[in-house]
């Protein structure tokens, strides 16, 4: 199976879960947020699907590019044009190439991760998707020698933890950061959808 | 969930679609990108001003498009703020040349959103500026978070700021006296009830018979206490307390004042707030110029609450606030 | 009960003394009687126009009375009329020596006060008439029975009599003119809640989670019908195939529109349901005249839903509608 | 006991009555109508009690005018003009007398039918408080000869029964006739507070 069908798997498992899920992060959000999260991811992954139908890139840049501009274009909200960013980072990450290897795959995120931390200005323990995606970058670092799925295996972890330990955090950025002290207490809904994703991803390199 | 919509995927485009049919002396709605646009733009040599944000505010912001107010409003989803691409479209429509102006209130997502909008707008050769409204005293102000949220305060942003490009002012003047307006509004607001996102299909929060949230913001974000109810004076005690002890100083100057019903809150409760903020600001010496702003000028859905904006005035603000305009969200009488 | 009040006895009274200290160059209050009083009142050699009925219903009555509208507006307890001493000192108050016209909403309590009322008037000497208004569709007209209630269709006869008045129509021309709109006036509406008066602290009527009351008055009191909700488009079907149904023929006319928020109903909703109005009407051959009135005119406190109202219009009355004038209930843009 | 401390006895005995079933009256009117009938009797008759000690009656007509003036004028609604009619028409009907006999008592009640009925323009069995009123001066006449205690006895029994017997009817007058037939199956609130002040009445005079 080619990258590029890998990436296509790995964008449709994340739609999948998405949809799964739409109910918990936008439960998550209402907490202490708008309650729109899970809504909003629904949305651009729905357009990104649509998208990938009609325009049938040629490589995996492409396609992360596609799902980059049903982000920016559809969600609207902080997440849209973080994830956007993220996926647009990842797709210029990987330029033409078409096979990828473990250290392609750790580049992109990383790239992604970069250009999160660059749009929100978030650090970590802000309580937002950087907790997630941060310890995702560096797991994905670390194992980069071990091929895409190895990869993934070892973000979704490191996001998974780093998700949970949102929860005693007080925000600092994003609608969360209204809420001050009352924002402990509660995961916080992007660093959950960031662990979705990356979960999403390694349970596609899996199956294949 | 009890709503007089068809759909909830549709209530956008539908009200939109209802607006166009009320008002298209006024306005006309770009339907692909869920812009209300003024019905003569783009007005040639006049800064155009942009505002948006999520729907579910109303008349937040489609209503305040019109001569003298904004050039164009992007409304996004419910309580989700609009994309770069429909704020792009927005920016492309209302050129007149002499450049576009981005109202945007003080949320991550708008902020990044406009932000984004900026740099393809530039990008095709149309200047752009912007300011982040944050009027909201309930959140405490620090560079390292997110910052103060924009409410109710915006809407004079939009007053004054618009009969200012009307009147000719460039956009670098625009942009000075859009900060000033900022620098010198201040709101604060308190909810009884939450209210129902149409897609979501529930209440943002739960709150009890005989609670409030003070400190509310417009989507249902918790605000930063929940406490008993306590009698209308007592309230506004406490948003004008924490309002006037904040960093403009309003003593002996005058004020724009309003006190905005999130959406389910009668016109009496308002009157009956408002009786006791001007008595507070006549104990202050503090003088409300010109009529005041009571009724739902930024609301959040159905939630009942309100809250209350004051802004100091100087010369310039006051014939600007005053100018004669032509917006959907006035009256026909 | 939650609600922005410091007492459920005061909640009048503190209301005119808010709309009071917001609109002094519009109205003044007279507090012993509560009532709304045109700033300037009376106006020597103008028939004065004189309306009231219960509080609940704002901007109804006190949001009208100003220039070219109302030149008085008694407010009674929640949703219960005023009595004929106050209805007097309001007739004694406006009187400008050419007569006092009453505008009454059919309810048995308004038409037996506003009767009394005219009578003590008539015997201090000043000569009255009135209009009773029953505008509602929702209820089968009979002489047997207290016929059909009058709701937001009294707005339009405040608007073009009070224009007329201005105009230095005469007493009998005002009531001819009254009598004329309220023949040509149309209304129906529906609800999604019950509200709760601040002094029964209850609500009125239970309504479950998936129902509506169809035919709804504004008090209130239950509709002809309750069954499941449904779409925005299918109501607003029922709703104006009823008016169209009625005994004034609107085809090939053009009219005056109003989809009136009953409180607590997000303008949202109300523009949803303008998109379907305006497409009813268009595929009827009706033409929308002038702005379409949408938004909280007659409420019911905090209650979800929402009426339309149709008035067929001649010359003469769009002259009236269209008249300037300067009320409360007007935004400050 | 003269006759002017026995009605003063009535009068407050109504309002007892009145604002103990506060609560119930305005339950009544909420079912098939406004929901504020008991809010507005209480008004009124407070604003009586108010007058009554403010300006000392000199005869029982001159109580029944303060009660009437009291209801006209701070009760609003159908039942301020209408119960202001009753007790003005029944004062007029006693004129200036001193000691009330059971003709005069029973007069009094005729003159107040009679009133409400010219009034409202209800006729028997429109569902509103002829129901209870109209039966009510029946009895009072057929009653006349027998002193006032039993009059006002025969006229609250009557009334309580015309008020029972409102329960199915459709309501012709008032607010409840816009329910249409759904006003049938509920007892009129009118009708009841016109039963509960007859035998406020009739215990007022028993107790003597
Ligand atoms: N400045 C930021 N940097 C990184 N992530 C952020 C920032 N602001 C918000 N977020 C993330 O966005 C999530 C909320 O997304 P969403 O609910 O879709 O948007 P909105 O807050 O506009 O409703 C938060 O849970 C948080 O993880
Ligand atoms: N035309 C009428 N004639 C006699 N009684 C009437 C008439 N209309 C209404 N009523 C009585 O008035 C009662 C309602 O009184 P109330 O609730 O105080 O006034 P409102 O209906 O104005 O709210 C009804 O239950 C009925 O008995
Ligand atoms: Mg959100
Ligand atoms: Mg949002
Ligand atoms: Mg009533
Ligand atoms: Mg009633």
């Amino acid at each position: 199976m080619s990258s590029l069908e890998k990436t296509l798997g790995v964008i449709r498992e994340m739609a999948r879960t998405v949809e799964e899920n739409r109910k918990t992060l936008t439960q998550l959000d209402s907490a202490i947020g708008d309650g729109d999260h899970g809504t909003n991811l629904s949305r651009g992954f729905k357009a990104a699907l649509e998208s990938l139908e009609s325009s049938s890139p040629g490589t995996p840049a492409e396609a992360l590019k596609a799902v980059s501009m049903a982000m920016i274009g559809k969600v609207g909200g902080a997440s849209g044009p973080l994830y956007g960013t993220a996926f647009l980072r990842a797709s210029s990450s990987l330029g033409g190439k078409e096979d990828l290897s473990g250290e392609d795959v750790a580049a992109a995120i990383v790239a992604a991760l970069e250009g999160v931390k660059q749009r929100g200005k978030a650090e970590l323990e802000d309580k937002t998707m950087v907790d997630a995606l941060e310890p995702a970058a560096e797991a994905a670092r670390s194992a980069a020698g071990e091929g895409a799925a190895a990869v993934f295996r070892a973000a979704a972890e490191a996001a998974r933890k780093g998700a949970d330990e949102t929860e005693p955090l007080v925000a600092r950025r994003g609608r969360a950061s209204y809420l001050g002290p009352r924002s402990a207490g509660h995961v916080d809904p992007g660093a959950a959808s960031t662990a979705l994703l990356f979960e999403a991803a390694s349970r596609a390199l899996e199956e294949n | 969930m009890k709503k007089v919509i068809n759909a909830p995927e549709n209530v956008v485009s539908e009200m939109l679609s209802g607006m166009e049919k009320a008002h298209g002396d006024i306005i006309r709605v770009v339907a692909e990108h869920n812009l209300v646009v003024r019905a003569d733009a783009p007005v040639s040599g006049k800064v155009a001003l942009v505002s948006g944000g999520g729907s579910g505010h109303e008349p937040t912001h489609g209503g305040y498009v019109g001569a003298g107010m904004l050039d164009a409003a992007c409304a996004g989803s419910v309580f989700t703020s609009p994309t770069p691409d429909q704020m792009l479209e927005a920016t492309k429509a209302v050129d007149g040349g002499a450049g576009v102006f981005y109202v945007v209130k003080n949320y991550t997502g708008d902020v990044l959103n406009f932000e984004m909008a900026g740099e393809l707008a530039e990008a095709e050769g149309i200047q752009t500026d912007y300011v982040v409204v944050n009027d909201d005293v309930a959140v405490e102000d620090s560079t390292y978070t997110s910052g103060r949220r924009g409410i109710a305060g915006t809407i004079f942003v939009h007053k004054i700021c618009g009969a200012a490009a009307d009147d000719g002012k460039d956009l670098s003047g625009i942009k000075e006296l859009a900060e000033r307006v900022n620098a010198n509004v201040r709101t604060m607001g308190m909810s009884l009830t939450s209210c129902i996102p149409p897609e979501a299909g529930e209440p943002i929060f739960e709150i009890a018979d005989d609670e409030m949230e003070i400190g509310m913001g417009i989507h249902g974000e918790p605000g930063i206490e929940r406490k008993k109810i306590e009698p209308a004076n007592e309230i506004v005690d406490q948003l004008l307390g924490k309002i006037l002890s904040d960093n403009v100083d309003f003593s002996g100057s005058e004020v724009a004042v309003m006190v905005n019903g999130l959406g389910g809150t009668p016109p009496m409760e308002l009157y009956i707030a408002y009786s006791h903020v001007a008595d507070v600001l006549e104990r202050e010496g503090i003088t409300v110029y010109g009529r005041p702003y009571v009724g739902d000028y930024m609301t959040s859905l159905e939630m009942a609450g309100f809250s209350v904006t004051l802004l100091k005035l100087d010369e310039e603000m006051k014939g600007y606030l005053t100018a004669p305009c032509k917006v959907a969200a006035g009256r026909p009488f």
